[in-house]
């Protein structure tokens, strides 16, 4: 296998195509590592679940306010025209449509649009937090991804063998490897790693990758 | 990130014809005059925006503010709960002579609804109506041994509103009871629009205090001293 | 027929049921009378369903603001602790039961607790505001009215004729004659006017007049 | 009217075995830990009350407050939508041995829930968990061509709630993003008991400002330094 992007690569690579303006919702974990990678210039409003808008980078150790934290329990600052609200004014904002763009992570999205990332089965202790509800409403939904498991099997795949976060709500897959959107339910590929063949890459996708269009170089500075 | 308009004629610009316009106000109090009667004066000129679906909790009170779209002749359709006022003669004569439609709501319903539409709840039970005309040819549905009334979600393609503060970033603050329904329709509406008496920098609303956050708010003008539709009433302006 | 409570007293005779630290709305017009005939002594909180909780008097002539009117339309002011919320949040409080008590008008006020207060039918301008939430929603609902129409015919029935308001929603009618609770579907007299007869009040009534323990008797003052 | 308690003894004591108890807060942020741990004394002297059901966001996080609860054997069920923290021993452990039900609610659904059991409303409709484990044997319906779960209202016997200001009257704030469920839980529960930082007489809240009305409150306690679970846990609490 070639070489393939660091999550922050995939990490900057998703934060270039959120728009000036925009409001986002980061999931916890890694999605979280997009907001460092905002390119210069643009104004971008974070949501999070438990009742901010507008929140900024954490504050310095020693300065965290445990009542302003955000979704990951993690300490913020807010930005000037920051907002607090309820948990229902929250999720009105999710489930209503009104974010621009929502990032989470992935176990499996199927080419269908099918997101599993909550669950990984029986044994364990389910917890779904605020996923379900974010990829039912934002505009796009984006996963951001390594584009196998550690036992290098597809993540994107036909059908999703894990229990479901959502049905066919997944817009665009970040992976290591690649940009895929998803339309019509099939994987679209848009760019990929130049040192990449599409066979190569097709070897590593449990599902058709359909070629619509120019395919771009998937191109990322060192971060 | 820079919500203002410099003019109301430009905010305004995108309400066109068949629109669905939600309002805000309970009758003059959060009533958008300025908003209002500035598109009045395009349809007057232009002859657009008409045949507009209006949402309000009344149906214009005198000549002033959702009276006077009516008596112009911009409005197809009213939703309220209460298409009565101190002088209903806009409505009432249109409403009697089979020249403008009405969908009664019942007051909180029309809230629940607004809200509904704008929280991406499509549907929901609720007690109020049931058993009533109100409630003809809608499901009904029991829970916990009572009947309830399926009601869905109400959006609109346009909200103009009322705010007392306004920041750059549209969040907002109302005055008193203006509050209203503007809250709910600034949820509910593809594009919102906004009259504030004054516009502060990002900041410049204490994040506690902000009522409507600013990603329900698309556009905001500064109306400094905006007329108050009683008042008018009060000085009898005329259609 | 003998003399009858005016609207003052009516609305006297139901302000004295009104308890200490209760929530209350009270409907447009005669309703409102009732908050003149608060007991001494007791605190009664108001809510209009727009947007206000705990709003005081009317101002003095040239002191109205516009925009602190109650549902009526009619200028207010705030008692200390008095609040203001959105529409959905005031018939949050309505519908969900948190009232205990609303006042309202009727046309008929069947056994069964039915209300028709809404709409005299065809040919007129339907208008029914919040009135269909209230009688869902507070704990006691309480109509008051005249006994009779102006052509003396009963406002209280077996069946209403006019369109109904809510179905079942009535607790207790206070009438220019009698208080009367709604108890299993049948009126139960609580007081009449002691100048009357409880003959002399049934055939002035549309429906059985239960009794079901002592009949008081309804003494109100001039006022 | 005075809402104020002068002990959380006496505020507390009508929460009795077999309740269902809403606890604010989303980790520490809100979390009214004094009402908690008066509680659990309580529950640790008496043996009451036990065989709770706690709604909250999440389960516990390390040995303090709803994890110090599941630790003393008070809760019978979590109701939540992500029972993981850093240290989710207290809920795991009961949850793997099988002697912790677990209601598992997408937390926008949670909130809706919580919101709709005090708004009065039965059910509603949401897209959240449509096709997944989650809505598995709750009623589906189509609405404008998509599929949505019908969703019941959440009420609970008790919550308990941390606010910034309370007035006599029970008007509330709250410190930043320590809202979150807490308004939603007051107006849901039949008797809601709030730890205010602060208590000021009525009309010491600005009308405007006002977050939570004094309808939902029933009673007010003082705790004016308040204990914030996330810095317990960092001191290193134990059970």
């Amino acid at each position: 296998m070639t070489t393939k992007l660091s999550n922050a690569q995939i990490a900057w690579r998703a934060a270039q195509d959120i728009p000036d303006g925009a409001y986002v919702n980061l999931g916890i974990g890694f999605p979280e590592m997009v907001a460092k990678f905002k390119p210069e210039g643009r104004e971008v409003i974070y949501h999070t679940e438990n009742g901010v808008l507008d929140f900024g980078e954490a504050p310095p150790a020693g300065e965290e306010d445990w009542d302003l934290i955000n979704a990951g329990k993690k300490p913020v600052t807010l930005n000037p025209g920051a907002s607090f609200f309820h948990h229902a004014d929250s999720f009105a904002m999710v489930r209503g449509g009104h974010l621009d763009v929502a990032i989470l992570g992935a176990y499996e999205v199927a080419e269908n649009g099918d997101l599993a990332n909550w669950s990984t089965g029986p044994g364990s202790v389910p917890a779904v937090g605020g996923a379900m509800d974010l990829v039912h409403g934002a505009k796009r939904v984006c996963v951001i991804t390594d584009h196998v498991t550690k036992k290098g099997e597809p993540k994107l795949v036909k059908k999703c063998s894990l229990p479901l976060t959502g049905v066919g709500c997944v817009t665009t897959v970040y992976t290591s490897l690649a940009v895929i959107d998803i339309v019509n339910s099939r994987f679209v590929l848009r760019e990929k790693l130049p040192s990449m063949s599409i066979e190569e890459l097709q070897a590593v996708t449990g599902a058709e990758l359909v070629i619509d269009g120019p395919v771009g170089d998937l191109i990322v500075p060192e971060v | 990130m820079n919500k203002v308009y410099p003019g109301i004629e430009d905010a305004l610009a995108d309400i066109q014809d068949g629109m669905s316009v939600m309002i805000g106000g309970f009758g003059g109090s959060g009533a958008p005059i300025e908003l209002i009667h500035t598109l009045i004066d395009r349809y007057r000129k232009t002859g657009s925006p008409g045949n507009l679906t209006v949402i309000n909790n009344n149906a214009g009170n005198g000549a002033v503010g959702i009276a006077a779209m009516i008596y112009a002749g911009m409005v197809k359709k009213m939703v309220c709960s209460f298409p009565r006022s101190s002088d209903p003669k806009a409505f009432t004569d249109k409403y009697l002579a089979g020249e403008i439609e009405l969908e009664l709501v019942p007051q909180g319903t029309l809230a629940e609804r607004i809200r509904a539409g704008g929280a991406g709840i499509p549907a929901f039970y609720t007690p109020t109506s049931y058993g009533t005309l109100v409630a003809e040819g809608k499901p009904v549905a029991e829970f916990d041994g009572r009947m309830y009334v399926q009601e869905r979600w109400l959006k609109a393609d346009v909200a103009i509103i009322k705010a007392e503060l306004a920041d750059t970033k549209g969040n907002l603050t109302y005055n008193k009871a203006a509050r209203n329904f503007s809250p709910l329709m600034a949820m509910a509406a593809k594009l919102t629009i906004v009259q504030a008496r004054k516009i502060v920098p990002a900041g410049g609303i204490d994040p506690e205090h902000v009522i409507t956050p600013g990603i329900f708010v698309d556009r905001i003008v500064e109306v400094s001293d905006p007329k108050q539709e009683e008042v008018l009433l009060r000085e009898g302006v005329q259609a």
